[in-house]
């Protein structure tokens, strides 16, 4: 595909500007007709046979790219050779019809009696009355809404990466996932009816890494099919002393790597961490500024050159006159000639390039979410200070124990805060001490972008996301808040909202199959679709 | 009492002086011949063809110039007989990181090196693996780096490197696997920025000089002359991988004598033994490789967990040299049921080209790891084949060692009977046509048999472990191997303990 | 102790019960079954060559020659007796010694095996069926070992084939690597003798002469006298971890001064006696038992001691009993059979061989009456291998447990 | 039930052996709870169900009871469960219950440990648990005895009602007496083969004990040794429990089930499903205040979502829970005669969703309503 087959290096430098930004990439096919409100549809009459013949990967795949525009992000080119970012494994072809007494296609859009046609991964009709195509499965269901997403996780993530310290900003948690000997721990988090997440590496470093945003599907070892988008955002962390109450963890390789726990770092280092991050953002709205700067002299100093170059082409015959006089005349004085002095014409110089800066400038122009795990009120108050002349930047707070009395503010600049409703108990002093579990609630009531996480220490803990958030709705998070924390939030957040997060045509089909609203305490999932396929069937409980 | 004074004072096996006297004797004293010699034995196993009874071999000027049953040979020749043996060719390591001062550097990028200035020609290993027959090592550095330095293929014997030598600069050694201090994450971005780096070093040049050409165009415009000739010129950039236009304007001797190796990789003249430790790391170095276009001079170096990639290494075709774990433990995460897969065995079922990798010096040697396959169900081809004949293949030397076959190196062991047996010994070693190892000239072989004390060694240079404890804490006696950061991996049970609690 | 134990030791020894033939049992169902092989290695000084062992009911009920098996049956290259290790290992690490105190004869380590660990079946599925259990060598004399077979069920009474087998001690530098003399004021039991090879010899000895002054005295009755009366007149071997040389020296003089005292029938048993091929007058004059640890190809082991190629080869040609072991439990190194290929190397019969991992460290601990040996009678305990055992080019691949395959062959 | 209504009476004629007067003894005026949907505690429920309180004990429950006149009626459009009961728990008394210096102290007293004031308790409080054990540390063999207590008041409602038995390796030490499980069993074996005390009470079976286990083994070695000494109780530590099912059910000993974390092993869930469905009562022990007290509420959710059903995750909160602390007879169950330690929830108790909207002890409000 575009740029992939001559452009083989890992990281080319990001084509700024042109990068795909948030949400554009619409899906090519509309709404048919408008008048047609209710079906959603490729159109009408041909359409079954039309589906037969997007089981072709290559003409799928295309289409999709062609009418989208989309090239590979440069800096997605970790993964060479790849088509789509995190393209559903299409081995499988299987066309499934799904009936739903209830369909949510979103918190608060639901649908009664509505069925839903998935192909090659992919949601391509939504409609009362889908007719079932050969060979296609139908299932029924009496609710049927998008599958949850764990904003905040470290599933899949190595655990020397997870422990990693000294993670760059350009350093990658997708280069850091381990998808083999995981398969258990996605298939338990696809039970519960996860079927994506954002995994982040090096939260206990002050700088996280890019965090990249994949899909758990246990049939996929391979990066390429289970990484959604690879930088998915910049992580940094406020308040985790690296070197205070260490501990040893073995690493994956066998090492061992000394690491922190919570223990909190006192108010003046978290002042100064704090400053890091806003310094770091600072420096990377520079080096875009020296990029653009240079683009633009670089271009000046081309079309100058151009100019001269011609005039001096021009004047050559004018000039080898003279000189040819001049040579002859110092021959006859005996005397050496000396070529007349050219002034330099001089090319403004490149600024060196820093692949971490580079990280920061997408940070700081907004082209990635910048999540910052930071707790104390002080510390959230001075982080919201330090970046608000960042116009451009998409702050995520992750944790925000005390992000209460910040409320307003992030209310007001709209920075939704991750929040992850653990069970801590009172006898380990750490960053998380002012946390409660009615803080989603509390963020929720006064206007923050709630979403759930699940923390990102244990990949064991994206399991239990659902529960964690029935546990906030127990704590006084609404539930419709919840719900859309665990779906079209989380998507929106990482943007991913084009692919999943709601059940809507054209996204992957990462769904589930109910029977009863989701969240509600004995509701039991009957099928996750994670990719268009079925991951976990009633057979699996 | 006799006893009592030997049993208070050498309780050590290995002294230092008493191994380097002892083999020094066993190797060296023997007078190096010119290369000329012909055997005779019982049995010659070629890995060439089917094993000959009473075969004799002819090795002239340290190459076989003929195998076979009642052939002609010199009058003059030096005639070895061995009536009741069994002549094999020399085993060969595909990968060690044994025999240097030390295994790792420890910048990331140390392409520029080589191990030959590491390599230690009086280190017990070689003489060790001598004793084991191993004839041919290639020595690489240990899988703690990115990139690291140049590896160099030697015979066991010589006492400079240069007598050592079988072929210079082997390949270079990369790694998938974290090096220490870094992650997963850390590592692959170090190796992208390897490339990365080389590749705008080069665009650099070639802009610099391009820019300086244009300069001097104008310049020469503006003064009313002819622009000079460009005289000193470059080749373009070559191999399957990306490319730098223009690189033929670049002279290759003012390429950065830093950047030239890796360039060297990227245009496909260089090997790469590429160290991975988990089945991930595979992913990665594959990537890297595919990306730089080396693929096809690509030799992964994997920890035993590795076998789970074996699919992906089968889609690419790449050969492997496995660990010196051949077992590869782990437990079940949801049942704690431990799990043993023998990894030769799946390689072998995938049909992935792989080399062994000796588990320790003088007893766990190639024919033990290839005895080991056989008894997991491998046939004995399999098996010698992966300590021989592959092993030469993967490490470019297909042509010279492996088999017993005119034209290669005179590399000849000499065993008591069936080489896989527990039951045969390593009698003589005659390398490039020289006699160069006699078990009965042996002492320290004498002492490991028999604990005799050889002569003229000192009880008083012998070192002791005392208060060293066997259990639990002991690791078996391996090696040690710097370079081989999986290792422990595979061999730590108590990490798996810990798990479970 | 725990009377449990005693009286299902009772039941099982009552049960060993003569030769009973397939039909005499008719009445009640019995799990009957039969493996064939091209050589029966059966540790009782035969080899037949294409046998069929016939089990029922956990017992070998016969062994008969020249069988031809049919293609669904049971078959294998060769049949050896289940291994038995009296060194595997077997301990929750330092859980099964009580180090308050040096000395602690009654110590039970059966009270502190997990029947649930995979250290068992690491050895079962190499082909060790029986295993010899003691406390770990942190304490002079630790306490009471006990046999038992590596699988079956869930219950270390169940799987206990005798307890109280040995009396397990240590002599070298491990009973005193840890403590310290106390400087001022101690500040954990570690500060206390001995911390020298001779506070080790001299706190053994001192166990031992105050059971002989408190035989029969029963005001000097103390905690372990019972277990090292029992030791001192023969009834109970005392089985000693000794590496190097001069512990080896130090068991040995101890079994002779008490002998002096009027105890000559104290067994003794040499663990991980790596340099008894230095002392094999003094080991053939006491009559010493000795089991070798494993093989290290640079002859280093613990304590410094040098562990020739051929030491095993040596002792059995003095005549000292040897047995063989893997200390393998934890490691994962070498298997038993394994240790085998490398004794055979260093010169031992292939007879001898198979006999150091199987009846003789059965017959050490007394037990070679249900296990150690392929005979009629005795436990259907059997390692099933794909080529001649003890060469490295082949392995068990199967294994019997008490009549039971555990371990499938064909899968 | 025989044997609770006896106890209640016996409450009744001697005031308990608390001696501690109800701070709602004065409580005269009877109040009236309805509630949609009632959790008795033993596993059942009743719809629209009024529970009359007088004296700060439940005199009736019923569908059909008519709310006598002058009673404080109380109407809740949710579900109402009794207080929930916390196994295992050192809220109030952090580091008072370990005492490290001596490991046999079978008269030690949990109830002389704790502060009734502390804040742990408010937090216990708000989230439902009305009842708790605060039990001496299992890193002694012989801890002491546990105490049941009331988050609120201080109320003692039981003052030794387990015997702490030690018999995981938590209880074996590097550097004092036992180091090893042999050692352990053989000071427990000494120490129950002439009993003194709280120890020949258990001996008897009149005391239950709590005996804290960790691997399979250790619980094969305790349920040995109860079998040995015919000692009642339960184990704690459930772990492992999912291999051993069938030996802890002959065993007739309950099963204090280790609380859950955030993404616990599914072999720990599975195992207590597993017991629960081979029949063996059970409760969840909390760990509080090292954990936060909805990690209760949250092993039941867990286990729930993994096969266990909600009325049997129900009654191991409440019922089964007071029986396995042996106060079956003062809480754990809306019936008559029992205390009224009552909880109004928004819906169901078991669903982490719902929400704690207001919490009675003794049939005062302690929590939440509009106090």
């Amino acid at each position: 595909m575009t740029g992939s087959a001559d452009l083989p290096l890992l990281s080319d430098p990001p084509s700024y500007g042109t990068g795909r930004p948030p949400f554009q990439c619409e899906f090519p096919i509309a709404i048919a007709n408008p008048a047609d409100t209710n079906r959603l549809s490729l159109t009408g009459v041909t359409r079954v046979r039309r589906i037969k013949r997007m089981r072709s990967k290559v003409i799928w795949s295309s289409l999709v790219s062609l009418a989208c525009g989309l090239s590979v992000s440069p800096m997605g080119s970790a993964f060479p050779g790849l088509e789509l970012p995190g393209a559903p494994a299409s081995e499988d072809p299987a066309v499934y019809v799904i009936r739903a007494e209830k369909l949510i296609e979103r918190p608060g859009v639901v649908h009664e009696n509505t069925s839903v046609l998935i192909s090659d991964g992919r949601i391509l009709e939504i409609g009362p009355d889908i007719a079932l195509p050969d060979g296609a499965t139908e299932l029924k269901g009496a609710v049927v809404c998008a599958s949850f997403i764990d904003p905040w996780s470290a599933l899949g993530v190595d655990n020397g990466v997870l422990a990693d310290t000294k993670m760059a900003e350009s350093a990658r948690t997708a280069d850091g996932l381990n998808l083999f000997d995981v398969d258990h721990l996605f298939q338990e988090a696809l039970r519960a009816g996860v079927t994506s997440a954002r995994v982040q590496g090096g939260w206990q470093g002050k700088v996280c890494g890019l965090g990249a945003f994949v899909r758990l599907d246990p049939t996929l070892n391979d990066p390429k099919h289970a990484v959604l988008l690879p930088d998915a955002d910049l992580a940094m962390s406020v308040g985790h002393s690296v070197n205070r109450g260490a501990t040893f963890q073995r690493m994956g390789d066998g090492t061992f790597q000394m690491i922190s726990g919570d223990r909190p770092t006192d108010v003046f280092d978290r002042v100064s961490e704090i400053e890091a991050v806003v310094s770091s953002v600072e420096a990377g709205e520079a080096y875009r500024r020296a990029e653009v700067e240079y683009k633009f002299k670089l271009k000046e100093w081309q079309e100058a050159i151009a100019e001269k170059q011609e005039e001096l082409e021009d004047d050559f015959k004018k000039a080898k006159k003279d000189r040819d006089k001049k040579v002859k005349k110092a021959k006859e004085d005996g005397k050496e000639h000396k070529e007349s002095k050219y002034k330099e014409d001089k090319k403004p110089r490149e600024p060196k390039f820093n692949e971490d800066k580079a990280a920061l400038a997408r940070v700081a122009e907004g082209e990635i979410p910048l999540v910052v795990e930071v707790h104390r009120s002080s510390a959230i108050r001075n982080l919201l200070a330090g970046t608000e002349r960042f116009s451009r930047l998409r702050l995520v707070i992750a944790g925000g124990s005390e992000a209460l009395s910040c409320a307003e503010d992030l209310a007001e600049r709209g920075i939704p805060v991750i929040v992850w409703p653990s069970l801590r108990g009172t006898t380990k002093k750490d960053e998380f001490t002012g946390a409660t579990l009615s803080l989603a609630g509390e963020l929720a009531a006064a206007g923050v972008p709630v979403l759930l996480g699940s923390g990102g220490r244990d990949a064991d803990t994206t399991r239990d996301l659902p529960l964690l958030a029935q546990l906030a709705v127990g704590h006084g998070l609404e539930k419709e808040q919840a719900l859309e924390a665990l779906t079209i939030g989380a998507a929106r957040a990482f943007d991913v909202a084009d692919r999943v997060g709601s059940v809507e045509l054209g996204k992957d089909a990462d769904l589930l199959i109910l029977d009863g609203m989701p969240l509600e305490p004995f509701t039991k999932i009957q099928y996750v679709f994670c990719g268009g396929r079925p991951a976990v069937t009633p057979e699996d409980n | 009492m006799k006893n009592q004074k030997l049993g208070t004072l050498a309780r050590t096996a290995v002294a230092t002086c008493l191994a380097a006297t002892a083999l020094t004797a066993a190797t060296n004293a023997m007078p190096f011949s010119d290369g000329n010699i012909v055997i005779k034995a019982g049995q010659v196993i070629t890995l060439d063809g089917e094993p000959i009874e009473n075969g004799t071999i002819v090795i002239e000027n340290g190459r076989i110039t003929a195998v076979g049953k009642d052939i002609k040979y010199p009058w003059n020749a030096e005639v070895k007989e061995y009536p009741n043996s069994v002549a094999f060719p020399g085993f060969v390591e595909a990968l060690t990181n044994s025999g240097m001062d030390r295994a790792n550097e420890n910048i990331d990028v140390a392409a520029f090196l080589n191990v030959k200035d590491s390599i230690d020609p009086v280190s017990f290993y070689f003489e060790d693996s001598l004793r084991s027959g191993v004839t041919t090592l290639n020595v690489q550095q240990g899988g703690s780096c990115v990139v690291g330095g140049m590896g160099y293929i030697v015979k066991p014997v010589g006492m400079t490197v240069e007598e050592m030598t079988v072929q210079p600069n082997s390949g270079i050694a990369m790694s998938a696997a974290p090096k220490s201090g870094k992650s997963r994450a850390t590592q692959t971005l170090a190796l992208r920025q390897t490339f990365d780096d080389l590749r705008r070093y080069l665009e650099g040049v070639v802009q610099e000089k391009r820019d300086g050409v244009d300069l001097a165009t104008r310049e020469a415009l503006y003064q009313g002359r002819e622009a000079d000739e460009e005289t000193s010129k470059g080749r373009p950039m070559g191999g399957n991988g990306w490319k730098v236009s223009n690189l033929e304007m670049i002279p290759r001797w003012e390429i950065d004598e830093k950047k030239a190796p890796l360039l060297g990789i990227v245009e496909g003249k260089t090997a790469v033994f590429f160290y991975c430790s988990t089945p991930g790391d595979v992913q990665t170095a594959i990537r890297t490789a595919k990306d730089n276009g080396f693929l096809n001079r690509t030799v992964l170096c994997l920890s035993s967990g590795c076998w789970k990639a074996a699919d992906l290494i089968k889609q690419h075709n790449i050969p492997v040299i496995l660990s010196s774990v051949l077992t590869h433990v782990e437990r079940d995460p949801v049942t704690g049921e431990e799990k043993e897969t023998f990894v030769p065995a799946v390689f072998q079922d995938k049909g992935v080209r792989f080399a062994l990798r000796s588990a320790g010096t003088s007893g766990k040697s190639l024919w033990y790891q290839a005895a080991l396959c056989v008894g997991h169900g491998m046939t004995r081809e399999q098996a010698l084949a992966a300590v021989t004949t592959t092993a030469a293949e993967i490490t470019g030397l297909s042509n010279r060692v492996g088999s017993l076959a005119p034209g290669k190196d005179g590399n000849v062991v000499i065993f008591s009977g069936d080489p896989l047996s527990v039951m045969s010994n390593v009698e003589q070693v005659v390398v490039e046509g020289n006699h160069v190892y006699d078990r009965s000239t042996d002492v320290r072989m004498r002492h490991l048999e028999t604990g005799a004390q050889p002569e003229n060694t000192s009880a008083e240079m012998e070192t002791g472990t005392p208060h060293k404890h066997d259990e639990p804490e002991e690791k078996d006696d391996k090696e040690p191997d710097e370079g081989e950061n999986e290792e422990e991996k595979d061999d730590d049970h108590e990490g798996h303990e810990d798990e479970e609690n | 102790m725990i009377p449990l134990t005693e009286a299902l030791l009772a039941a099982i020894t009552a049960s060993v019960p003569a030769p009973t033939l397939p039909v005499a049992v008719e009445a009640t169902p019995v799990a009957e079954m039969s493996v064939y092989a091209d050589a029966v290695y059966t540790g009782a000084g035969e080899t037949i060559e294409n046998a069929m062992v016939v089990i029922a009911d956990g017992k070998i009920t016969a062994i008969t020659p020249g069988a031809e098996p049919g293609d669904e049956d049971l078959h294998v290259a060769a049949i050896t007796p289940g291994m038995v290790d009296l060194s595997a290992r077997i301990y929750p690490d330092g859980y099964s010694v009580e180090e308050t105190e040096e000395v602690t004869p009654w110590i039970r380590v059966d009270l502190s095996l997990d029947p649930f660990s995979r250290d068992w079946d690491r050895q079962l599925r190499n082909g060790v069926t029986s295993v010899v259990a003691s406390p770990y060598d942190n304490n002079c004399i630790g306490g009471l070992s006990v046999a038992l077979k590596t699988g079956g069920s869930n219950s270390i009474e169940a799987r206990t084939i005798k307890s109280n087998v040995a009396l397990r001690g240590a002599i070298g530098s491990q009973p005193s690597s840890k403590n310290h003399p106390a400087f001022g004021r101690p500040t954990d039991f570690y500060s206390r003798r001995p911390t020298t090879r001779m506070g080790v010899e001299w706190t053994w000895r001192k166990a031992m002469y105050d059971a002989l002054q408190a035989e029969g005295d029963k005001e000097r009755a103390f905690d372990g006298l019972p277990q090292l009366l029992q030791a001192l007149n023969g009834d109970l071997p005392v089985f000693v971890q000794a590496w190097a040389t001069q512990d080896i020296r130090t068991a040995v003089f101890l079994k002779e001064e008490m002998a002096g005292e009027g105890k000559p029938n104290m067994q003794l048993i040499i663990d991980a006696g790596a340099e008894a091929w230095r002392e094999i007058d003094f080991l053939v004059r006491t009559g010493t038992a000795v089991v070798l640890p494993p093989y290290r190809a640079s002859g280093r082991t613990t304590d410094g001691a040098f562990f020739a190629a051929d030491c095993a080869a040596k002792l059995d040609e003095a005549g000292v009993p040897v047995a063989l072991s893997s200390h393998n439990a934890k490691a994962g190194g070498e298997t038993l059979g394994q240790q085998a290929a490398h004794a055979r190397r260093g010169g031992l019969s292939f007879d001898s061989a198979l006999a150091a991992v199987t009846i003789n460290p059965a017959r050490m601990v007394g037990i070679d009456d249900r296990v150690g040996s392929i005979e009629v009678g005795k436990d259907a305990d059997l390692a099933l291998w794909n080529g001649t055992p003890f060469e490295l080019t082949s392995r068990v691949v199967g294994v019997v447990l008490d009549g039971e395959l555990v371990n499938d062959p064909r899968k | 039930m025989l044997n609770g209504l006896l106890a209640v009476a016996l409450a009744a004629i001697f005031p308990g052996d608390t001696d501690i007067p109800s701070p709602t003894a004065a409580v005269e005026r009877m109040t009236a709870f309805q509630a949609k949907l009632v959790h008795t505690g033993d596993g059942s429920s009743i719809e629209d169900c009024v529970i009359l309180v007088k004296g700060g004990v439940i005199t009736q429950v019923g569908a059909n009871i008519k709310v006598p006149s002058g009673a404080e009626l109380i109407v809740h459009d949710g579900a109402l469960s009794p207080g929930l009961i916390a196994l295992q728990s050192e809220d109030g008394a952090v580091g008072e219950l370990n005492e490290s210096t001596r490991t046999v102290m079978p008269e030690a007293e949990a109830r002389y440990a704790f502060n009734p004031e502390h804040k742990d308790f408010s937090r216990a409080l708000g989230v439902g648990i009305t009842t708790l054990v605060l039990a001496p540390s299992p890193r002694s063999l012989i801890g002491g005895r546990t105490a049941v207590v009331k988050t609120s008041g201080g109320r003692v409602v039981k003052p030794a009602a387990q015997l702490m038995l030690g018999l995981s390796s938590d209880a074996l030490n590097r550097n004092k007496f036992p180091t090893s499980y042999a050692g352990a069993m053989g000071e427990l074996e000494k120490q129950f083969s002439n009993p003194e005390g709280s120890v020949s009470r258990a001996a008897g079976g009149s005391l239950p004990v709590l005996m804290d286990v960790n691997d399979r083994a250790e619980t094969l070695r305790a349920i040995a040794f109860a079998a040995r000494f015919d000692l009642k109780g339960a184990l704690y530590g459930s772990y492992w429990a999912e291999d051993v099912v069938p030996a802890i059910k002959e065993s007739g000993l309950d099963v204090v089930c280790t609380p859950f974390n955030v993404g616990e092993g599914s072999r720990g869930i599975r195992s207590v499903v597993g017991l629960s469905k081979a029949g063996v009562r059970i409760g969840f022990g909390l760990e509080a205040p090292d954990r936060h007290p909805e990690s209760l509420r949250f092993g039941v959710a867990l286990c729930v979502r993994d096969g266990l059903s909600p009325s049997a995750g129900m009654k191991a909160l409440t019922g089964d829970a007071a029986a396995i602390a042996g106060v079956s007879g003062r809480v754990g169950r809306i019936a008559r005669g029992l205390d009224a330690d009552l909880v109004l929830w928004s819906a169901d108790p078991v669903a982490l969703s719902s929400t704690v909207k207001a919490v009675y002890i003794d049939g005062k409000l302690v929590h939440g309503g509009n106090q």
